[in-house]
């Protein structure tokens, strides 16, 4: 794309938030996706946020004042999902799961926004042999297969702690690493492009420094796909997480409920005939990754007027209803 | 063939009719809400007839030109009737729809380069056509697209039939597009623009080859544009559209001679015309020339380099020029020539690869950005796409206040004030200050623009095609403001453009560029009226007025130099 | 190669035996590994001088027709004569003095050799003698040495005097002289063998003439397999409720045998809650922070719980089933090998500890299985329970963990599976001074003892010697015992014999299985 | 994305340009050019992951099960030289593979090259199996898409699409296997072949290693039938997933290609709308799509360490994981350096494929 889509700023400041201005372009079945995706997303936060209250037990009890909880025990009024073969309630567990889950995208996914931008901004921008390093490193990177990079990382990182903090912390900062080329190749590629961009040479022309260049002029321009981008990463980061989990290399189940972690554990259950262990953590992974994949390329496809799509019902509605003339 | 369009028996009453448009009416759903486009639109085509739809931008032209294929964005709903041959395109469907185009009615585009798919062969292209409508072997439609070929004047069609679409230059993929439409001989073609994006001298190839085509074949032709040369030299019948409705309906001598509508008029009006109003006019010698030189090139060389080890590009070579104190130097050429580049490079945006080029005394062949940054207060710069050149996220005034900010140390009111102040200047409205650039037209958005190139009231400006994305009434007022500012400031300006008349309006002395070289330099009146070198001549003979009769006297005298 | 795998032939000997394993192999060069796995497959593969016959974990004669101590420092063994290589090398005493010289020589940090540290050299006078000249006189653990890891005899025409081999060369060579030889050998996924006809060890001729293992990562799918029948034995880390479900197939039998691993606490004596480097040191109020542990720690609900029986309580330092295994922590602590809360409180008063006791402790989730995570957090919540003891529980992965565990943690697990089937293995790598465990626990007297059990010939004083060395032991709380792994296999219901050799001497003998 | 038309001659009017063939010498310095790029990549990734493991800890300390004292376990990694300078190590290991040595594995001592030569195959017909299915289901499908677009039959493509992506490969795993493994019954859960047929494919003249040739080879069609029976699982989940990756890059492709100029004029002659997707969207949106089909070869391997480990496969994936957890670092130094050159191969040959396709690059 190389002509910008400007933002309509007439519209109050809500309207231009990035979900909410798209749910208002949205129309049909693109709607219907996008709203989709918010629920998913919006039930994801929520239970992240507010898990303790919800959640009947902690991620880790295994017994109450009754006494031991029961062991595999097949969901039932008490616990409505079923018990592991700790005695944990799979459904507390599940729901803590996205605290667990929420913590480590956003810490990733902030991380990594933050140096990649960075990153890419110099690097695009003043070029020389930092930019030349920087990308043959990143496309390094970028071209190996990321899991495994997160698994090296989360070894090198963690060495081996199991501590909720360290185990989020060396899961966030190995899907970083991971995440910073692309970060980086992004901002890198909008920032030649836009070097070129007749507003940044009228900078240049007036004489202004590279340094106000980059951060008053490029950076807000450089950044306009990242939402999208943010979200698509949020869900390589959850599923990064949870293959690390399933690994064996992620978190310890006292420390924090972690999903691929309570799927590894749940596999021979599974093969026995107990399928209540695996089957709401490996749903909790596939609605939010869905989710937040469905808000992404919903925003994706409206921020790319190539792919927005208006229905011809609609416009014949309009034009039949005659308002046309009425909207300035 | 001289047959004026005037006496084009096409013209005359009686003759069948092939496209009928009634009471035609668009509208777009967009995220804004609904875009009227079209309004009521009446209008007619005859067998061998061209029509020439004009207007400005955003006024309706392609929108309606398209229907008659039927064609029509997914946000679009349509109402009335668009009969080609009897049959409305607005309610056909599938394989009626699909039998029709191409066969009755073909459509050329305006980007020859977009309309061609870069993967295919131009021949498997035209082909495509072919066998969409006749049942006939491979080779049968082979040998009819490389005599489609033939006809508009590609040489050797057997062999360039299996060319891509890269392989040739712009002129030749617009043949290639027009034989595409040729091949099954329709009754109409639709012609989108098709000279806007090619040189004159092949605009003048291109106009003159749809001339040949409605003259041996009687195909019936609208042909869309804005330029109204361009319907001077070719059209039978113009219609004025503005914002989605007819304004004026009129045989073209009659349109251009005596205008009815007031819009129509000042469309006219606004129109630049070589020759007239010339800058220069009455000079007999260079004025400035001996004032202080601001910009020396002296075998200037600017070499772009090739990537992965493909060859370079010469830009510019071996150019020199000199730009005094107070003087507006004009700079034409055909697109690629250099132009811009000469301009990048006295603003230090290029690195230059050879010679000599001393900026208000700054030798930029020893270009360092920190040593030459006091200098650039000196230097002013307007783009040629005023949408572009504002950083998206900053209001109009926080723009035109960036040279303040950078090179003055100003508190904000005084700031505040000194951008009400240039606004003004620039005739815009102070409260301008606050909007985002895009809450704009056009033309407002050039003359903040200009604004910000004068905020330190530089010795030097320089204007990269100020005025090209511009429709002809808004540039001819960016231009008048132009000129009235260069005479109230006097400051000096290199002048970029690719088309004459505007040069010559402003520049007294201009210069022409082709292929990077300077090929001659001299008063506007002089240079214009009297090339020397042979390309000039070609250029200014290509260039059609906005004036029927006196364009097909000019198109006399291109023939000669082709023949010649 | 057409394997007898045309179905039917129910009954006859030549009906191959599938194994199916996680256990993987690291070498099948005795002087480059040192892990259950490997040993697995050398126990097929290589003959011993003394071996366990099937069903006792005690040395019999194999290669060896008699050893003994001639002096107190001179073991020598009297091979049988005319024994021979699976590629027809003769088997003699120099191949014997060559495996130990090389064992020694080589000491690869992946081998075995530290289990030879009693060794000061071998000699062999004639074709069929082996004189180990030993440091320590009457080292009664020395037999069983012979039977452990380091144990293996070579070819000494086919191994290499300083390096260690490659797996692939030693197949090639057929340097074999155990019950099989390897046909076969796709490392780590599936090796197949067929019986040795020259072997003439203690094992006797295999009772098939085929076999294989096939290797698993998962024991997910290890179960799966012998569920499908793909595999007639499962043997190994399978999941407690893998084991369970596999018991309610009708196809499938269940074999269990004694285990060797025991699995603990181990407290650091400097670090530990009152610990000698701590502020507040103070020697008996340490040790009545071990004692209220001990009587907290519900042995049978872990075993119950978390591993469905396939673990059973440990209550002693040495493992039920060998010789002279004692249960003194029953006696000492909780009530019946129950947890005793009021007895742990009062110990705690007694020693004027103030409650509740902060208490950092380590596991690791790696080592020992995916089921640890689960026994610690139920470890955590018994000391908890009562509010005696607050537990700051914590993982770390293995290679960290080893080498955090001495100086950084206070208490952590442990496992311990043994070289070989002595008692004396339980005692002095643990309690000896400047053991391994480095948790400062430095008793003289049980040092003592442990130093004097291993040189009394007469097995009945040593015996009462192992059991005194348990109650002083148990009494100091060096290390907290919590459980003993049993050997679990599941065979179809067609194969005969597996339990034969689910033995405390923990040695898994292909050859005794039939179909 | 745009493709634009690399600047060069345009109309002329003194001269017509003349258009010739443009491929020729300059293509064998493109790929040359283009193939040097190889060797800073997989120096790198070599570079950042000796680094990497050397932080890990050694292989000496993993490898033992604890039954060292401190002193002893010092003792024996000082014999194994992993306390030198680090710096020492890696000149010595970059010298090493130089020479094509990349050691003996630590955990099970063996050759690394030997381990990279067996589970390297193993990995290859994993995914060519996963890349047949992906492109089997992403490329129609994706068109389809593009075609009906933001009507039902995308919608529910695109959902499908969406759900093949958000499944853990691991999670697709567990839910293949009950319902075709356990349940059904129909197909095996784990390994390459049945114990039997591995057998005999491994014992073979030279092998391949990749099982359905060797059995293809051996004519034994008992053993090519069981081959396929265990690879059909694996192939599914891993080549869902990818292809669930195509179908969407196949489909904002093809949309973005069928709203251009071209397709219009298409129209504007009257090809059919089938025609037009097949044939004019297709092709030019098949250029991006093999590009970056070339950098989803990273996410198919990294996707096969979880496929490999779900189904037992015994690829090199798997063995990473393996020889990670071990510390094992000469093996993995090992295996990355194959991955990195695979990685880096397969980027250069999607490179040299999108320019042969596309006719306007010239060289
Ligand atoms: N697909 C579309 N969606 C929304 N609005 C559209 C669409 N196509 C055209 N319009 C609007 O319809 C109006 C007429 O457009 P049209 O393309 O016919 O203009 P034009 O006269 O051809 O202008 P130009 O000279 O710039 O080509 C414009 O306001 C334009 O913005
Ligand atoms: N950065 C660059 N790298 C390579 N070639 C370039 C670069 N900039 C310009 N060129 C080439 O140099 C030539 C001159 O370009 P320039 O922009 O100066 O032309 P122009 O006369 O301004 O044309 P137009 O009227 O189309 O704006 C063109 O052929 C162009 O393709
Ligand atoms: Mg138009
Ligand atoms: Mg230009
Ligand atoms: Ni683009």
């Amino acid at each position: 794309m190389s002509t910008a889509t400007l933002p309509t700023s007439n519209k109050s400041w809500l309207d231009r938030l990035p979900v909410i201005s798209h749910l208002r372009m949205s129309s049909g079945l693109q709607r219907g996706m996008l709203i989709a995706g918010l629920t998913l997303s919006g039930l994801f936060i929520i239970t992240a946020l507010f898990a303790p209250l919800i959640a009947p037990f902690d991620f880790a009890q295994s017994s109450d004042a009754s006494g031991d909880f029961p062991r595999q025990a097949a969901p039932d009024s008490k616990f409505i999902w079923g018990t592991t073969a700790t005695g944990y309630d799979v459904f507390s567990r599940t729901l803590f799961g996205a605290q667990t889950a929420i913590w480590v995208i956003l810490a990733a996914v902030v991380m990594s926004l933050f140096l990649g931008v960075l990153l890419g901004l110099v690097s695009g921008y003043l070029g020389g042999w930092f930019d030349r390093i920087a990308v043959v490193l990143s496309d390094a990177i970028y071209a190996f297969p990321s899991l495994l990079l997160a698994i090296v990382m989360s070894i090198v990182i963690s060495q081996g702690q199991s501590s909720l903090f360290g185990g989020v912390m060396a899961a966030a900062i190995s899907i970083t690493v991971v995440f910073i080329p692309q970060y980086f190749r992004v901002v890198r590629a909008e920032v030649m492009r836009l070097k070129a961009e007749p507003f940044v040479e009228s900078a240049q022309v007036i004489g202004a420094s590279p340094w106000r260049v980059m951060f008053a002029h490029l950076l807000r321009n450089a950044t306009r796909t990242l939402p999208l981008i943010f979200t698509l990463n949020a869900t390589e980061a959850l599923l990064t997480l949870a293959g690390l989990g399933f690994l064996g290399f992620g978190i310890e189940p006292t420390s924090a409920s972690e999903w691929g972690y309570d799927l590894n554990r749940a596999m021979s259950d599974a093969t026995s005939g107990i399928w209540w262990t695996g089957l709401f953590p490996g749903l909790a992974i596939v609605l939010t990754v869905m989710g937040l994949t469905l808000v992404g390329e919903s925003m994706n496809d409206l921020n790319d007027p190539r792919l927005r799509r208006f229905s011809r019902k609609k416009a014949k509605r309009i034009t039949q209803s005659g308002q046309v003339g009425a909207s300035k | 063939m001289t047959n004026s369009p005037v006496l084009n028996p096409a013209a005359n009453a009686g003759t069948p009719e092939v496209l009928r448009v009634e009471d035609l009416n668009i509208d777009f759903v967009t995220d804004a809400g609904a875009v009227p486009a079209v309004r009521g639109v009446d209008l007619q085509v005859k067998t061998g007839e061209i029509l020439a739809i004009v207007g400005e931008s955003g006024s309706g032209k392609s929108v309606t030109a398209r229907t008659a294929l039927g064609i029509l964005a997914e946000n679009g709903a349509s109402r009335g009737g668009v009969y080609l041959k009897g049959k409305n395109m607005l309610t056909l469907r599938g394989h009626e729809l699909r039998e029709a185009r191409g066969r009755d009615v073909a459509m050329v585009f305006q980007e020859p380069s977009t309309a061609l798919n870069p993967v295919y062969t131009v021949g498997w292209q035209i082909m495509e056509g072919i066998r969409a409508h006749n049942k006939i072997s491979k080779k049968e439609a082979k040998a009819r697209a490389i005599e489609a070929m033939r006809q508009v004047g590609i040489p050797d069609p057997e062999q360039r039939v299996d060319y891509y679409p890269h392989q040739f230059s712009g002129g030749q993929k617009q043949r290639v597009v027009i034989a595409a439409a040729l091949a099954l001989k329709p009754e109409l073609i639709v012609a989108d623009e098709p000279t806007t994006a090619l040189d004159v001298t092949v605009q003048a190839e291109i106009l003159q080859l749809l001339r040949d085509l409605r003259d041996e074949l009687g195909t019936a032709i609208v042909i869309i544009t804005h330029n109204m040369g361009v319907v001077a030299d070719i059209a039978d019948r113009v219609i004025v559209m503005n914002q989605g409705q007819i304004v004026e309906q009129a045989p073209v001598i009659q349109l251009f001679e005596a205008p009815q509508e007031d819009y129509t008029k000042s469309l006219l009006a606004a129109v630049p015309h070589l020759g007239r109003e010339s800058a220069s006019e009455g000079l007999a010698e260079r004025p400035h020339q001996d004032a202080e030189v601001l910009v020396e090139a002296a075998g200037l060389k600017v070499h772009f380099p090739g990537r992965l080890g493909a060859p370079g590009f010469t830009a510019v070579n071996e150019v020199d020029l000199k730009i005094h104190v107070g003087e507006v130097y004009g700079l034409v050429g055909e697109s690629g020539s250099g132009k811009t580049t000469i301009g990048r490079s006295i603003a230090g945006l290029n690195r230059i690869t050879g010679g000599s080029l001393k900026v208000l005394g700054y030798e930029m062949a020893q270009f360092k950005e920190r040593t030459f940054k006091p200098l650039r207060e000196q230097i002013g710069f307007v783009f040629q796409d005023p949408a572009a050149s504002f950083n998206p996220h900053l209001t109009v005034g926080e723009c035109v206040a960036e040279p303040l900010a950078v090179h003055r140390d100003l508190n904000p009111p005084q700031t505040r004030a000194k951008v009400a102040e240039l606004l003004e200047s620039v005739q815009l409205p102070a409260g301008f200050a606050n909007r985002y650039p895009h809450e704009l037209s056009g033309g407002q958005r050039q003359r903040a623009s200009l604004a910000r190139a004068l905020a330190l009231e530089p010795k030097l400006l320089i204007a990269d095609e100020p005025t090209s994305a511009l429709d002809v009434s808004v540039q001819a007022k960016v231009l008048e403001l132009f000129r009235e500012l260069q005479a109230e400031l006097g400051f000096a300006a290199l002048f970029v453009s690719h088309d004459l008349a505007v040069v010559d309006q402003l520049a007294t002395w201009v210069g022409v560029l082709f292929r990077g070289s300077l090929l001659e330099e001299g008063l506007g009146s002089k240079v214009l009226a009297n090339p020397m070198h042979e390309y000039t001549q070609r250029l200014i003979a290509s260039l059609p007025v906005p004036d029927p009769r006196e364009q097909a006297q000019r198109r006399k005298l291109i023939e000669r130099l082709n023949g010649s | 190669a057409d394997s007898g795998n045309d179905g039917g032939g129910n009954g006859d000997a030549s009906a191959p035996i599938t194994l199916g394993t996680t256990d993987k192999v690291t070498s099948l060069d005795p002087a480059g590994s040192y892990d259950n796995g490997s040993f697995m497959v050398m126990n097929q593969i290589y003959p011993f001088l003394l071996n366990s016959e099937p069903g006792s974990p005690d040395p019999s004669m194999s290669l060896a027709e008699s050893a003994e101590f001639t002096t107190p420092t001179e073991y020598t063994v009297k091979l049988k004569s005319g024994l021979k290589w699976a590629n027809g090398h003769d088997l003699d005493s120099k191949d014997v003095k060559f495996t130990f010289d090389r064992q020694l020589k080589i000491a690869d940090p992946n081998g075995p050799s530290s289990l030879l540290g009693n060794v000061e050299s071998i000699e062999a006078p004639d074709a069929t003698t082996v004189v180990f000249k030993l440091k320590v006189a009457n080292d009664q653990t020395f037999p069983q040495v012979l039977t452990s890891p380091v144990g293996p005899i070579v070819d000494d025409e086919v191994f290499s005097a300083d390096k260690v081999m490659d797996d692939q060369e030693i197949v090639e060579a057929k340097a074999f002289g155990g019950q099989y030889v390897i046909d076969s050998y796709n490392k780590n996924n599936l090796i197949s063998f067929s019986a040795n006809e020259s072997y003439q060890g203690v094992l006797g001729p295999a009772a098939n003439d085929k076999a294989a293992i096939k290797y698993y990562a998962d024991a997910n799918n290890l179960k799966l397999e012998v569920q499908e029948g793909k595999i007639d034995v499962a043997w190994r880390s399978l999941t407690p409720t893998d084991i369970e479900d596999l018991g309610k197939d009708e196809n499938l039998v269940v074999h269990k045998g004694p285990g060797g691993e025991l699995r603990y606490i181990v407290f650091n004596f400097d670090s530990m809650p009152y610990g000698a480097k701590t502020d507040d040191a103070d020697e008996a109020k340490s040790l009545a922070v071990r004692q209220a542990a001990a009587h907290l720690v519900d042995r049978e609900a872990i075993a119950k719980n978390v591993y469905k029986d396939t673990y059973t309580p440990a209550y002693s330092y040495v493992p039920q089933g060998f010789t002279g295994a004692i249960e003194p922590l029953k006696d000492l602590y909780g009530t019946d090998g129950k947890p005793d809360a009021t007895k742990a409180k009062k110990v705690l008063e007694d020693a004027g500890v103030e409650t509740p006791v902060k208490l950092a402790l380590q596991y690791n989730p790696d080592h020992y299985g995916p089921n640890s995570g689960d026994e610690y957090a139920l470890v955590e919540k018994q000391l908890e329970a009562d509010g005696l003891f607050v537990v700051d529980l914590k993982s770390t992965e293995w290679v960290t963990y080893q080498k955090q565990r001495v100086s950084d943690y206070p208490a952590y697990q442990l496992g311990w599976f043994p070289d070989y089937s002595d008692a004396d293995n339980y005692l002095s790598p643990f309690f000896a001074k400047d053991n391994f465990l480095s948790n400062n626990y430095d008793n003289p007297e049980v040092d003592k003892l442990i130093s004097e059990q291993r040189g009394m010939t007469d097995a009945a004083e040593r015996t009462k010697a192992i059991e005194e060395l348990q109650t002083m032991v148990a009494e100091d709380l060096s290390t907290l015992p919590l459980l003993q792994g049993a050997q679990v296999a599941i065979a179809g219901k067609d194969v005969k014999d597996v339990d034969k050799t689910l033995d405390a001497s923990f040695k898994f003998r292909l050859g005794v299985l039939s179909k | 994305m745009t493709i634009t038309s690399p600047p060069g001659q345009e109309a002329s009017p003194l001269a017509t340009p003349k258009p010739a063939k443009q491929k020729g010498g300059g293509f064998l310095r493109y790929l040359i050019t283009r193939f040097l790029l190889i060797i800073p990549t997989v120096f790198i990734l070599i570079t950042v992951v000796f680094f990497l493991m050397r932080v890990t800890g050694d292989p000496i300390t993993a490898a033992l099960g604890g039954r060292l004292t401190p002193d002893q376990l010092a003792q024996r990694i000082h014999e194994a030289g992993y306390d030198r300078p680090i710096l020492i190590q890696y000149f010595e290991y970059l010298g090493q593979i130089v020479t094509g040595d990349l050691g003996r594995t630590m955990s099970d001592n063996r050759a690394v090259t030997e381990v990279l030569a067996t589970y390297g195959a193993a990995t290859l017909e994993l995914a060519i199996n996963a890349v047949i299915v992906a492109l089997l289901v992403g490329i129609p499908l994706g068109l389809v898409a593009a075609k009906f677009r933001d009507r039902y039959p995308d919608a529910v493509l695109r959902i499908l699409a969406i759900l093949s992506y958000a499944t853990p490969v691991f999670f697709a795993g567990l839910l293949l296997k009950l319902v075709f493994g356990v349940w059904l019954g129909w197909l095996p859960i784990s390994g390459r072949a049945d114990w039997q047929t591995e057998l005999e494919l491994t014992g073979l003249q030279s092998p391949s290693g990749i099982y359905w040739l060797d059995a293809l080879r051996s004519g034994n069609m008992e053993a090519f039938a069981n081959v396929t029976e265990h690879a059909i699982l694996p192939a599914l989940a891993l080549g869902l997933l990818t292809g669930g990756v195509f179908l969407r890059l196949v489909r904002t492709n093809a949309i973005g290609t069928l709203g251009r100029e071209y397709v219009e004029a298409g129209r504007s002659r009257g090809v059919s709308e089938y025609r037009l997707t097949t044939k004019h969207a297709y092709r030019p949106a098949l250029i991006p799509i093999i590009t970056v089909m070339g950098l989803q070869i990273a996410m198919l391997l990294g996707g096969a360490v979880l496929t490999e480990t779900t189904f037992e496969w015994s690829g090199l994936g798997f063995k990473l994981a393996e020889y990670l957890t071990a510390r094992d670092f000469v093996a993995v130094q090992g295996i990355v350096v194959l991955l990195a050159i695979i990685v880096a191969v397969t980027n250069f040959i999607v490179d040299v494929l999108a320019a042969l396709i596309d006719p306007r690059v010239r060289y």
